[in-house]
C-alpha cells in the first residue's frame, strides 16, 4: 500500500506545484520557469527547521512557504520591469544560481542532500495521513486559485493580460499584482516542498534542476495553460503515465530510456496536435447586476 | 604563485579550454540572433554530434576525418528535421516563448533518451586515450589539444565573420536577424536563412563536441550542463551579439581559471551565477542591448 | 534469477493502480527466505550496478545449490534505483510494503541516505554495501554497512605515503561533492597525524574540465605526494593535465581509480599511480581467483569495479547466515529480528572479502589492499590492516 | 480661479526629435480645450507625458496645484487624470461592463489583503461600481449591451465604451485622444453630448481631434501644436482663421 500512498502523495504535491505554476505563467502571463527552486526553498526550510529546532511540521511548512514567497521577490522585483523572454532567462539563472548555493552550503547537506529529516508521524497510519494531507493541499490550492481567478482579482488579472498599459492608465497597480501573484504562487510551491520534505525525509539538490522545470511546465501545458483544472489533469496524467508504461514488459536496461522517450514524444505530440492543452480555460464568474 | 609564468600558463590553458565553450556559445547566440530563439535543443544537437562521431570511431573504426564528416551529416539531418517539422509549425502558429522553451528542451531530452538506449550511460571519450603530446614553449606547456582547440575556434570564428560580411547568404542572414519581416518584404526567404543559420550552428556544435569529447568523458545528459554555460555567456555577452557572446565565453572561462588563485575553490562553480545575478539585478538594460524584443 | 518476475510485478502494481484496486495477493514462493536488492540497473551508474547484481545473483545460486539455508531457498528480489534517491525511495517502498522483505541491500550514498528513514521507520534492516561516506554510520538503528567507510582506505593511503614512501608534504585535490569533501578531510587529518604536512588543499567543481589553476598552485607548492579524490570521469583528466604541465609527483587515489579505464585513457602517464582496494585480490584468496575465472568464462571479462562485486557476492552470504541464526533461535522473520540476527552473528566468515565484524558503531573493519600501476597493469603494493 | 491641470515648461525629446518643447498650458474647471495640429505635432505624446506613460525630461505638471512629477502611471490616474486612447485599448476578453468595473479610481478587488479580510466591503464596492457603470452606459444608451463582449460591438460603440470606461474615473481631468476618429451618426451625437455634460459637471477636458467641426462645436478655446511646440493659442475661430496655421495643418 505504501507504494500506492507514495504515488497519491506525489499526485497531491504535483497538483499544488502545477496549479501554482499555472497561476504564475498561465493566469498572470509571467514567463518564469524557476518554480522548482521555490519548491526547493520550502522543502529545505521546513526540513532544516525540523532538524535543528524540532519545529512542528505545520509551522515548518508555513515557514517554508513564507521563505519561498519572500525569495520570489528577488526575482520579481528586478525583472518585472521587463518581461517575456528576458524574464524566462532571468528565472533560469536565478534557479540554477540558488541551487548552486544549496549545493555548496554545508548547512543544506551540500551535494549529498539533506537527510535525517524527522517524520511527524510513524506507524501504519503514516501513509494514508500523508496522502490525505497532500491531496487536501492539492484540493485547497485548486480551490484557492479558482477563487482568485473567478473573483474581482481575476478580473483585474485578465484585464492586465489583455492590455497592460490601458490597465495601468486606469489607476491599477500592475506591478503589485504581478509581485503578489508571484509570491502567492511561490509560497504554494513552498507548501508543496514542506509536505515533500516531511514525507520523504530526504532532499537532494538534483531533483530541483532544470529538468524539473521541464516536467512542471509540461504538466501545465499538457493540462491546459490558464485553466483551473488543466494543471490537475496534467499532473495526474504525467505521474500516472510512467507507471502505465511499465505495462510493457521490457528488459530493465531499456525500460528507463524507453519510458523517457515515450514521455517526451507524447509531450511533443501534444505541443503540435493540441497546443491549448486538454482543458480549456475557465471563464471568470459573470458579473451580476440588476439589469440582467 | 603570481609570477608571470604561472599567470601566462593559466591564460594559455584557460584560453584553450574555453575553445569549445566559445564554439557552443557562438552556435547558441547565432541561432538566438537570427531566429530570436533560445534554442535549448542545442544540448540534443551536441549529444547527437558526439555520439555519431563516437560510433564512427569506436564501432565502425573509421578514420577521424570520416568520423567528423559523419558526425556533421547526422547532426545536420537531425537539426534540419527539427527546424522543418518542429519550429516552422510553432512559428506559423505564433506560439508563446514558453511553448518554444518546452519544445526545445523536450527535444534535447528525447535525444538524450534515444542515445541512452543505443549507447548506454557509461561515460565514454571519443578516443580511447585522452593524453595529448606536450611541448614547452617559453615556460609554458602547450599540448596538441590546446593548439587544435585554439586553432579550430579561431579558424571557424574568422570564417563565420567573413561569411557574414562578404557572402550573399551571409548578408541575408544579417538582414533577417535585423528584421525578419522587412527582409521578407525585400524578397529574402527567411525560412532558407533559418536553415543556413542552423547549418552553421551544426558546424560549431560538432567542432566543439569533437574538442570536448577528445578530452573529457561524455554521457548522454552531459551536454545539457555544457549548454547552460553557453546560455549564460550569451546572456552576458549582450543577447544576440555573437561576438559579444564569444568574448563572454572566453572571459567567463578565464575568470573560472584564475579565480582559483583568489577564492576558495569550492565556490568556483558559483562565479558564473554571481555574474549572472549581478547583471540581472544591476544592468537589466545592459544585457538587453542589441536584443530586439520579438 | 532473471528480471522478468519483477516486471510482471511492476505491471501488476501499475495495473492495480490504474484500476484503483488494492494490490492482489501473490502466491508466495513456498517458504522461501526473501531479501531485497536495490541497485542501479539503468542510469549512469548501471555499468557498476549490473555487475554487482550479477555477483549477488551468483551468490544466491551458489547458496541454493548447496541446499539453501536449513533446506529453505534464498530468494532475492531485485529493483532498480538508477542511483537516484527518488527512484530508490520508490524501490525500497516497494520492497518493504509489497515484497515484505525483512532486510534489503543497497548501495550509492545518495540512495543509502534517502532510504534510511524508511528502514528506520518500518523497522527493516538496510545493509549498505558500497556507500563509503562516513555519515553512513550515523543514519539510524536499522542502517548498517558491510563495506568499510571512506576513512578506512583513505587513512591507509595517507599513512602509507608518509610512513612507507617517506613523503613529507602532500597535496589533496578533491571533487566538490560529498564523496570528495569528506574524504579530503580524512586524508588531511591522517597525513598530518602521521607527521606530514598538507600544503595544497583544493576542490574542483564536478563540471570543471580545466584544472590548470589548481595544478599550478600544486606546482608552486612542490608537494611530494598528490592525492586525488574524484570520480572515474575526472580523475584521468586531472592526472593528464598534471603530467602535461610537467608535474611528476606520485599520485594516489582510492578505490574508484582501480579501474582499467584509467590505464587505457592515460597510457604511460598512469605509471606509479596508487589505488586502493578494500577487497583481497586473486593472489590473496583462492576463492577470489576462482571468482575472477568465473567472470572470464561466463562474461568474457573482468567485472567493473571488481572489489565492489566481491562485497555484493558476500552480502547474500551474510543474509543467509543471519537467516540461519534466526531459524535456529526460532524467531519470527521480521526486520527487528533480522537486526538482532546481524548483531547476534556479529562475526561473519565470508568467501570473497574474508572476516567481517559488525560492531555497535555501525562500522566494519577490513584490511586495505594497495595497488599500483606497473607497465600498464595493477600490481599489489601492500596490505594495510 | 486656479487651473485644474497645469503644465509648465514641459520638455521631451526622443533622440533628435523633440516631441514637447517648452509646453506651458492650463485647463480650468468646465473648460474643453482643443488640441489641434498636424500629424506628428506631439499631441498624443503630450497626453502620454501627462499620464506618465512617457516621463518628461524637464518641466512640471500639477493637478489642482499638486505636482505629479515622478509619479507612476497608475498613481496619476488615481490622482484624477482619466484618458481615452486613439485605438481604444479595450480589454478584448471581457464584456462591456467588466471593462468598466475594473476602471474606477479605487478598485477594491485589486488588493489581496482586502479580498481576504474584508470580502463584504469588496463586494459592496463591486456592486457600486456596477451601478455607476450602468448609469454611464444609460447616458450613452448602451445599457442593453452591458453584458456583450466588447469585441462584438461595432467600432463607433467601442469608441463610446472607451469613453465610458474613462468616465468611471471621476477625477478632475479628462484627456480624450481622437474620440471622433471613425465615429459617425448616432454615436457621434452621443459622444458630443456626453463630453459636453462632463465639462458642465466641472471637469477639465482636453481633446485631441482632427474633426474640426467637433472642435468648433465643443471647444471654447484651443491650442495649435506643431513639431512639439505650441504655435498659437486662443479662441477656436481665431485659430481657424489664421492662414499660417491652416497651411501648416492642411498643407499646401
Amino acid at each position: 500500500m505504501e507504494y500506492v500512498y507514495s504515488i497519491l502523495i506525489l499526485v497531491g504535491i504535483y497538483v499544488v506545484l502545477a496549479s501554482s505554476f499555472n497561476l504564475i505563467i498561465g493566469t498572470a502571463g509571467l514567463v518564469s520557469i524557476a518554480h522548482p527552486i521555490f519548491f526547493a526553498l520550502g522543502a529545505y526550510t521546513s526540513g532544516l527547521l525540523a532538524i535543528h529546532f524540532g519545529l512542528n511540521p505545520i509551522a515548518g511548512t508555513l515557514a517554508g512557504a513564507a521563505v519561498a514567497g519572500v525569495f520570489s521577490l528577488m526575482i520579481s522585483l528586478p525583472s518585472l520591469r521587463v518581461s517575456g523572454d528576458y524574464l524566462l532567462i532571468t528565472s533560469i539563472g536565478f534557479q540554477l544560481g540558488l541551487l548552486q548555493v544549496i549545493k555548496n552550503l554545508e548547512l543544506t547537506g551540500s551535494q549529498g542532500g539533506l537527510s535525517n529529516i524527522p517524520t511527524p508521524i510513524a506507524g501504519p497510519e503514516r501513509g494514508w495521513i500523508f496522502s490525505l494531507v497532500a491531496l487536501a493541499a492539492g484540493a485547497a490550492t485548486v480551490l484557492l486559485i479558482r477563487w482568485i481567478v473567478r473573483g474581482p482579482y481575476g478580473r483585474a488579472i485578465s484585464a492586465m493580460r489583455d492590455d497592460e498599459l490601458a490597465f495601468v492608465a486606469l489607476g491599477r497597480d500592475a506591478t503589485r499584482i504581478k509581485i503578489v501573484i508571484f509570491a502567492v504562487g511561490s509560497a504554494l510551491a513552498g507548501i508543496a516542498g514542506g509536505i515533500y520534505a516531511f514525507y520523504f525525509q530526504y532532499l537532494s539538490p538534483e531533483q530541483f534542476e532544470i529538468l524539473a522545470s521541464g516536467t512542471m511546465l509540461t504538466m501545465v501545458v499538457v493540462g491546459g495553460m490558464g485553466s483551473t483544472w488543466g494543471p490537475v489533469v496534467g499532473a495526474v496524467l504525467l505521474l500516472a503515465l510512467p507507471q502505465a508504461i511499465t505495462f510493457l514488459r521490457l528488459p530493465l536496461s531499456y525500460m528507463a530510456p524507453l519510458q523517457g522517450m515515450i514521455f517526451t514524444l507524447l509531450v511533443i505530440l501534444f505541443l503540435f496536435l493540441r497546443p491549448q492543452g486538454l482543458v480549456a480555460p475557465e471563464a471568470p464568474a459573470p458579473l451580476r447586476h440588476k439589469k440582467q | 604563485m603570481f609570477d608571470p609564468a604561472v599567470l601566462a600558463q593559466i591564460l594559455w590553458t584557460g584560453l584553450a579550454t574555453s575553445s569549445y565553450m566559445v564554439l557552443f556559445t557562438i552556435a547558441f547566440s547565432l541561432v538566438l540572433k537570427v531566429m530570436k530563439l533560445w534554442n535549448f535543443a542545442q544540448a540534443g544537437m551536441m549529444a547527437i554530434a558526439f555520439y555519431a562521431m563516437y560510433a564512427a570511431v569506436n564501432r565502425f573504426a573509421w578514420p577521424t576525418a570520416a568520423a567528423v564528416v559523419f558526425g556533421l551529416a547526422v547532426t545536420l539531418a537531425a537539426t534540419l528535421a527539427f527546424e522543418i517539422w518542429g519550429l516552422r509549425t510553432l512559428r506559423a502558429r505564433r506560439s508563446s516563448s514558453l511553448l518554444f522553451f518546452i519544445f526545445t528542451l523536450v527535444c534535447s531530452e528525447f535525444a538524450a533518451y534515444v542515445l541512452t538506449l543505443v549507447f548506454g550511460t557509461e561515460p565514454v571519450t571519443l578516443f580511447p586515450e585522452i593524453l595529448s603530446p606536450v611541448r614547452v614553449i617559453g615556460q609554458i606547456a602547450v599540448s596538441d589539444w590546446d593548439l587544435l582547440g585554439v586553432g579550430v575556434t579561431l579558424a571557424l570564428g574568422i570564417a563565420l565573420a567573413l561569411y557574414l560580411r562578404f557572402s550573399r547568404d551571409g548578408q541575408f542572414v544579417l538582414a533577417v536577424s535585423d528584421n525578419a519581416e522587412l527582409a521578407e518584404l525585400y524578397g529574402i526567404d527567411a525560412k532558407r536563412v533559418y536553415l543556413v543559420a542552423f547549418s552553421i550552428a551544426t558546424v560549431f556544435v560538432c567542432a566543439g563536441m569533437y574538442l570536448y569529447g577528445s578530452r573529457t568523458a561524455v554521457i548522454p545528459t552531459a551536454p545539457l550542463q555544457l549548454m547552460l554555460f553557453a546560455v549564460i555567456a550569451t546572456l552576458l555577452g549582450g543577447m544576440g551579439s555573437v561576438l559579444g557572446g564569444a568574448l563572454a565565453a572566453v572571459g567567463l572561462s578565464l575568470l573560472q581559471s584564475y579565480s582559483v588563485l583568489f577564492i576558495p575553490s569550492q565556490w568556483q562553480g558559483l562565479i558564473l551565477y554571481v555574474f549572472l545575478f549581478v547583471t540581472i539585478l544591476f544592468f537589466p538594460g545592459g544585457v538587453r542591448r542589441g536584443f530586439k524584443a520579438a | 534469477m532473471s528480471f522478468k518476475r519483477r516486471d510482471v510485478l511492476k505491471a501488476a502494481a501499475a495495473g492495480a493502480l490504474a484500476a484503483g484496486l488494492p494490490l492482489p495477493l501473490r502466491a508466495q514462493g513456498a517458504g522461501n527466505l526473501r531479501f531485497g536488492l536495490a541497485m542501479p540497473l539503468t542510469g549512469s551508474q548501471s555499468a557498476y550496478g549490473k555487475d554487482q547484481v550479477t555477483g549477488a545473483q551468483w551468490a544466491v545460486e551458489d547458496i541454493n545449490a548447496k541446499g539453501g539455508v536449513q533446506g529453505r531457498k534464498l530468494e532475492m528480489i531485485v529493483l532498480d534505483t538508477q542511483a537516484d534517491p527518488q527512484v530508490g525511495i520508490n524501490a525500497v517502498n516497494r520492497l518493504i510494503s509489497v515484497e515484505k522483505v525483512p532486510v534489503f541491500i543497497t548501495a550509492w550514498s545518495a540512495v543509502v541516505k534517502a532510504v534510511a528513514p524508511i528502514a528506520n521507520r518500518e523497522k527493516v534492516l538496510e545493509l549498505s554495501v558500497g556507500a563509503s561516506s562516513p555519515d553512513v554510520a550515523t543514519l539510524g538503528d536499522y542502517v548498517y554497512t558491510t563495506f568499510p567507510l571512506a576513512d578506512v582506505d583513505v587513512t591507509a593511503v595517507a599513512r602509507y605515503a608518509y610512513q612507507k614512501l617517506g613523503k613529507k608534504t602532500a597535496a589533496v585535490l578533491y571533487i566538490n561533492n560529498d564523496t570528495g569533501v569528506d574524504a579530503a578531510k580524512v586524508y588531511r587529518e591522517a597525513f598530518e597525524k602521521a607527521g606530514g604536512k598538507v600544503t595544497v588543499y583544493e576542490a574542483y567543481d564536478p563540471k570543471a574540465t580545466d584544472y590548470s589553476g589548481m595544478l599550478l598552485k600544486l606546482r608552486a607548492s612542490n608537494a611530494e605526494m598528490v592525492h586525488i579524490h574524484g570520480l572515474i570521469t575526472d580523475i584521468p583528466q586531472v592526472i593528464a593535465q598534471m603530467r602535461q604541465l610537467g608535474l611528476k609527483q606520485r599520485v594516489s587515489t582510492y578505490s574508484a581509480g582501480y579501474n582499467p579505464i584509467i590505464v587505457k585513457q592515460l597510457g604511460a602517464a598512469a605509471e606509479g599511480l596508487i589505488v586502493t582496494s578494500l577487497a583481497p585480490g586473486a593472489n590473496d584468496r583462492p576463492q577470489v581467483k576462482a571468482y575472477i575465472e568465473r567472470w572470464r568464462s561466463k562474461e568474457g571479462r573482468v567485472p567493473n569495479g571488481l572489489p565492489y562485486t566481491q562485497y555484493l557476492y558476500d552480502a547474500p552470504v551474510m543474509v543467509a547466515q543471519m537467516y540461519d541464526w534466526l531459524l535456529k533461535q526460532k524467531l519470527a522473520v521480521n526486520g527487528e529480528n533480522m537486526r538482532k540476527a546481524l548483531l547476534g552473528v556479529k562475526r561473519f566468515e565470508l568467501p570473497m572479502t574474508g572476516v567481517t565484524e559488525v560492531d555497535a558503531t555501525h562500522r566494519v573493519k577490513k584490511p586495505v589492499y594497495l595497488l599500483t600501476v606497473e607497465k600498464g597493469n595493477f600490481v599489489p603494493l601492500a596490505t594495510v590492516s | 480661479m486656479s487651473a485644474v491641470l497645469h503644465l509648465e515648461g514641459v520638455f521631451k525629446h526622443f533622440g533628435g526629435i523633440v516631441v514637447a518643447d517648452d509646453i506651458t498650458l492650463e485647463i480650468e474647471r468646465g473648460q474643453i480645450l482643443g488640441l489641434i495640429g498636424p500629424n506628428g505635432a506631439g499631441k498624443t505624446s503630450l497626453f502620454n507625458i501627462v499620464t506618465g506613460v512617457v516621463p518628461a525630461d524637464a518641466g512640471d505638471i500639477r493637478v489642482n496645484g499638486v505636482s505629479i512629477a515622478g509619479k507612476g502611471i497608475h498613481e496619476r490616474a488615481r490622482m484624477g487624470i482619466a484618458r481615452t486612447w486613439q485605438n481604444m485599448r479595450l480589454f478584448r476578453t471581457m464584456t462591456v461592463l467588466e471593462n468598466m468595473v475594473v476602471a474606477p479610481r479605487e478598485y477594491a478587488g485589486e488588493s489581496m489583503v482586502r479580498l481576504c479580510f474584508r470580502p463584504g466591503a469588496v463586494r459592496r464596492a463591486d456592486e457600486q461600481a456596477c451601478e455607476q457603470a450602468l448609469a454611464i452606459l444609460e447616458r450613452m444608451q448602451l445599457e442593453r449591451l452591458a453584458d456583450n463582449a466588447v469585441t462584438d460591438l461595432p467600432y463607433g460603440q467601442q469608441k463610446l465604451v472607451g469613453l465610458a470606461r474613462a468616465l468611471m474615473n471621476d477625477g478632475p481631468c479628462l484627456l480624450l485622444d481622437e474620440p471622433m476618429a471613425g465615429v459617425e451618426g448616432h454615436a457621434y451625437e452621443t459622444m458630443k453630448a456626453v463630453v459636453r455634460q462632463e465639462a458642465q459637471a466641472g471637469r477639465a477636458v482636453c481633446v485631441v481631434e482632427h474633426n474640426i467641426s467637433f472642435i468648433k462645436d465643443l471647444c471654447t478655446s484651443a491650442v495649435f501644436m506643431s513639431a512639439g511646440r505650441i504655435l498659437e493659442r486662443g479662441q477656436i475661430a481665431d485659430l481657424l482663421a489664421s492662414k499660417t496655421l491652416a497651411e501648416l495643418y492642411f498643407g499646401t
